[in-house]
């Protein structure tokens, strides 16, 4: 089912968002202004804004360490997410999460994660919590190639088609765990070959076309709300950007060639996207411009925000740790 | 009073806290079949979405009840120490993490019932106490119910606990059976009992026996020996480690000077490790002789009857620190 | 490739063994003289003994808390190991192990183990030791159906597939972990469908046929030391008694019909393999009656060595701690 | 004396023990690019069978090097601390345990190099101090070099001792640099740092500070400001926590009668919790004051630079601690 207008016009408008947001995080990182860890998501931004088009509010997401784009995806203040990579009392966590802990539970964002794979059981928890209320909300979790190779992918699969959850299991095959091929990691061809281990479709899609990820995962969301049980997509697509900020003693040459780079580049997802509004008269390149426009002044406005926000207040170490309070030991 | 034994307080507490609210579920591998007894009957009663049989996933199944926990449920894990490692990243990296990272915005009640085995020749892989581990890190409460009535009310009290618990069954204290009020005889209508508050097993004012766990039962049996020698030990259960009733134990310290603690953990960064540094840096006025540690022997646990008893705390191995703190 | 008449003998013997040494165990288990746990055999030899009919002494295996079958298949000493199950001095680990860590490094048995699927990439690991040193040698690792839905298993085929490690995963599907039936526990008709997800062979066999799974598991050693990489191989089986010793708690009947384990029992793994030497005239009755009578009186001997066997001594307890001992903390 | 960073002085050692022993690999994610800086060029050298990059999966290598270790070849494993979670079944129930369970037959030659990310903004999930949850398991020697000097010495030590060995490669010391001897200004040739044996940073006779870990630094920075009032810190780096120089800290505690503890790690059941427990029980009637322990607050580790130095602890924390046992 392709998306309506409306949809296709929101997609192209959280593309500019993370592709922003993130050109704005290369660049006050290189300045030194932020100084944790980022793993930048350009270059893959189709696969989070496709997804997260066929999602409702209501349904869950969780993500990992490349972590700016899933939530930005599902609807999440780009004012709070900065300020959190700036360790401020305005951020998502209140400063305490920083870039790879981004939440924001009142929109379904069940929390981004440091440690690979981790999060894929936690949304399979929150698809079970949803078939035992009785409601039909859904749970996506992002995870990479690398992420798949981890037990813990294993065992969520196989619970969710044991007990038929309504979960979709996102790989995001950008072909490299930091700096390890995936035809050196994963023993198949593709991870979504994986799915019939676990008696579950698998699709393969490509994922700098933000429309196609958004086919698949809606089909996916429809079988999941159906009481049908998990999916498994892979979308195929790649990370333009070195893995994290600040990692430069690993040159991008150093395991995948300029070359190679090159070409992914010329499948910008945001171009893909652009090209299909503007050819199918969805929307004119003024339109499109505008828009961009519009989302640069958002960007700036939530770095403004990021930077006036104060830190936290030393007395906020000891808050958020408990939800039931116990002394200090 | 009604007596009953540790295993059916636990089932007691469960089938009263499912019935008290929908949210509560129980999970746990053959659990539908009851293998480690405290859970018969409940599928009957709560049908097989609350009473999960789960594959042995524990990554996967631990982190699928954290993560329905995040959206409302109230899981209750069913396993055993040992598998704890096994699990492990999720109730590290996920559960004592998760409601801090987020800025508080993860609330997760999730509690896990664990079988500490040891003492019966189970054997190095499944003889794990593991309790000082998750003390190490902050984010987890650790219950460690002694008998039967602070089975139950202790349960009770974390599955309505907003953060993340664990309730170590204790492998020597599982086979005890005590009286547990009926709810009817309650002032409330129900057994809970406070986390945070020890439990003076009984008073005395010459030495402070600690008991943690498994170590209560042999503090009381060390108190019996020294009471016929004319030697009044006071003798703390903490029956909770995080939080830790710090208060009652230099309370205590202050009236006698001494202290032993009876750990059965694997003595090194051990609860009795905490307690002691505790009492040496805040109740440090206080004392009058070194502060003895009971707790087991350093090695691996072995299989054979002939060696594994020698590992433990004893009530002998109590006796003796307490005479040595005396002398 | 079908065994000659020395393995097929071998075999036999080897099955008796391990029955009546099982028979043994709950026998001094129900008289209380064995009191730790044990989880028999009964039912399954053929797994056990036909694979490592297929090995050499050199060759590697690994095996899980189902402990007794796999050394005494392998070629271990009945003695040391109802020694170590009465927890005395002559016993493989001194009595420091007990039923489920029988070990005889000296024959290529690197270990039982309590923890389900922890030893899978332990073996895994010896082969590719066995790679990196340049030797021939094959590792095998015997696991349940329950133990296949561990995360480690997944890794473990995964690495195994990537670095072509001469592995062989045998999967004992005996139907039940405990109480719960592997359709409730694997989301695929059978585990060795899962083998496609790690780029290998996988085998489904009947577990019941010694010699089946002699040649299933032949194959695979042969593509093993050839260099080709690992195999999934599934034996299909049945427990014919408790889970464990002791665990009458739960009782057969709750969990598995009377009528599915007397269906089992008719297909009993050592009918089937006297069957098939007496029916190809490679022994008679007689011959296989006197076998059996000789490993009675072996096992016999080897009880009366347990029990004579003297306890392990308090100062035992620090032995065996370090490789380089450390001062008592 | 030539001069290098911790991170080279992994490296040499690295290199010079896989030159020596050809059973010698290296495992890890990412290694052959050297994400963590200590494994450039080896891949170069000793080629891919002996420099093996891996999957994320820490249970499946951990395992395989365990494994392997098993049958003759001795492993180094490179990851971070906080991925210890997530292999910690393949760890505990397997590395620590083998041995003893198979009565001895079990020789385990497998090093971990673990990276001990903390006190640079990678919150939570990557900041875990975790040894004292191996100091309370037995099985595994715990080593914590605070300066290249003992990383190349300790590790090298490591790589050809029997057993399992965790080096803790701490967050703080890694950015060191300092002087490590050419082989051949040796007498043997070669720098291997035993261990058990802790060494004195500095002597002195009024208040002993045990630095674990990157307390070390503060531990010394600290001694710097008490000198200026006259104070004499005698500051002591344990350098392997297990096998633990007991010795050496009951002996300085007998001439300084105070003790502080500067540990990096969570402050419950920590390595400074267990070293104060030693000293509370042998070298109780040494003391003249209680004993401090600093150590990181009971929390979880929050992102913000407004934050987290909060919960570490500093020289100045040291130095209160210090003044605090003087009073
Ligand atoms: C359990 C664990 N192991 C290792 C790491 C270190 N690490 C961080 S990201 C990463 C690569 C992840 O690759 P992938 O899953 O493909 O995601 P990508 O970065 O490509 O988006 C690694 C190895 C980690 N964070 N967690
Ligand atoms: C990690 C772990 N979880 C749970 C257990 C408890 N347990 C012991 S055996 C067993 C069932 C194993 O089933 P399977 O792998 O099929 O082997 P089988 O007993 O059928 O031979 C369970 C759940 C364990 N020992 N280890
Ligand atoms: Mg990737
Ligand atoms: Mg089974």
């Amino acid at each position: 089912m392709p998306p309506d207008r409306d949809t296709l016009m929101l997609m192209l408008e959280r593309m500019y968002r993370i592709r922003l947001f993130e050109e704005t995080v290369i660049e006050i990182h290189s300045t030194g202004e932020l100084q944790g860890p980022a793993h930048p998501y350009i270059g893959e931004e189709a696969v989070a804004v496709g997804a997260c088009a066929a999602l409702r509010d209501t349904d869950y997401i969780a993500g990992n360490h490349r972590s700016h784009g899933h939530p930005i995806a599902k609807g999440g203040d780009l004012k709070r997410a900065l300020a959190e990579l700036l360790g401020k009392q305005g951020g998502y966590c209140h400063g305490k999460g920083g870039s790879m802990h981004l939440a924001d539970f009142s929109v379904g964002i069940l929390g981004e994660s440091g440690i690979v794979a981790s999060s894929v059981p936690i949304a399979t928890g929150a698809a079970l919590a949803s078939k035992q209320q009785g409601k039909d909300f859904v749970s996506l979790v992002f995870f990479g190639d690398g992420a798949s190779n981890q037990g813990a992918c294993h065992e969520s699969m196989n619970l969710a088609s044991l007990w038929n959850l309504p979960v979709i299991f996102l790989c995001e095959n950008n072909q490299y765990a930091i700096t390890t091929s995936y035809k050196n990691s994963v023993s198949v061809d593709h991870v979504s070959d994986r799915a019939p281990a676990y008696n579950m479709p698998g699709v393969l899609v490509d994922g700098q076309d933000a429309i196609a990820v958004y086919e698949a995962v809606t089909v996916a969301v429809q079988r999941a709300r159906a009481g049908e049980g998990p999916t498994l997509i892979e979308a195929l697509t790649y990370r333009f950007e070195d893995h994290s900020l600040g990692l430069d003693r690993i040159r991008k040459s150093a395991y995948r060639s300029e070359e190679e780079v090159e070409e992914w580049r010329k499948r910008d997802p945001l171009d893909i996207h652009e090209e299909a509004l503007i050819s199918t008269g969805v929307a004119t390149r003024e339109e499109c411009d505008a828009m961009k426009s519009d989302v640069v002044v958002l960007v700036a406005e939530a770095l403004e925000f990021a930077r006036e926000s104060p830190y936290p207040e030393p007395s906020d170490l000891f808050e958020d740790m408990w939800a039931d309070p116990i002394p200090a030991p | 009073m009604p007596e009953m034994t540790y295993v059916a307080a636990i089932a007691e507490a469960t089938r009263e806290e499912m019935e008290r609210d929908e949210s509560v579920y129980l999970m746990g591998e053959d659990i539908r079949q009851s293998v480690y007894g405290a859970s018969a009957g409940l599928v009957d009663l709560f049908g097989e979405d609350r009473v999960i049989d789960t594959p042995l996933s524990e990554s996967g199944f631990f982190g699928a009840a954290i993560g329905s926990s995040l959206v409302g449920q109230r899981p209750i894990v069913e396993t055993v120490t040992s598998f704890f490692w096994v699990g492990m990243d999720q109730m590290i990296s996920q559960a004592s993490k998760m409601r801090y990272m987020f800025g508080g915005q993860a609330t997760l009640p999730v509690t896990w019932r664990a079988r500490m085995f040891y003492a019966r020749g189970a054997a190095a892989h499944h003889s794990d106490r593991n309790y000082p581990v998750f003390m190490n890190c902050p984010g987890i409460k650790i219950i460690c119910p002694t008998n039967p009535y602070d089975a139950k009310g202790l349960l009770k009290t974390a599955v309505r606990d907003n953060d993340p618990c664990i309730l170590f069954e204790d492998g020597i204290a599982i086979s005890s059976r005590g009286e547990v009020p009926a709810n009817e005889d309650l002032p409330n209508g129900e057994l809970l009992v406070p986390f945070g508050e020890a439990r003076i097993v009984r008073e005395g004012t010459d030495v402070t026996v600690v008991g943690v766990a498994g170590g209560v039962a042999h503090a009381e049996a060390a108190a019996d020996v020294m009471a016929q020698e004319g030697v009044s030990v006071e003798v703390i259960d903490p029956r909770t480690l995080v939080p830790l009733d710090k208060k009652t134990i230099l309370k205590s310290v202050e009236k006698t000077g001494r202290l032993v603690i009876a750990d059965p953990a694997h003595k090194v960064c051990s609860a009795a490790s905490e307690i002691a540094s505790i009492v040496a840096e805040e109740g440090f006025w206080s004392l009058q002789a070194p502060i003895m540690k009971v707790a087991s022997e350093q090695v691996n646990i072995p299989y054979s009857p002939a060696l594994e008893p020698l590992v433990y705390p004893t009530p002998e191995r109590v006796v003796a620190a307490i005479r040595e703190t005396l002398s």
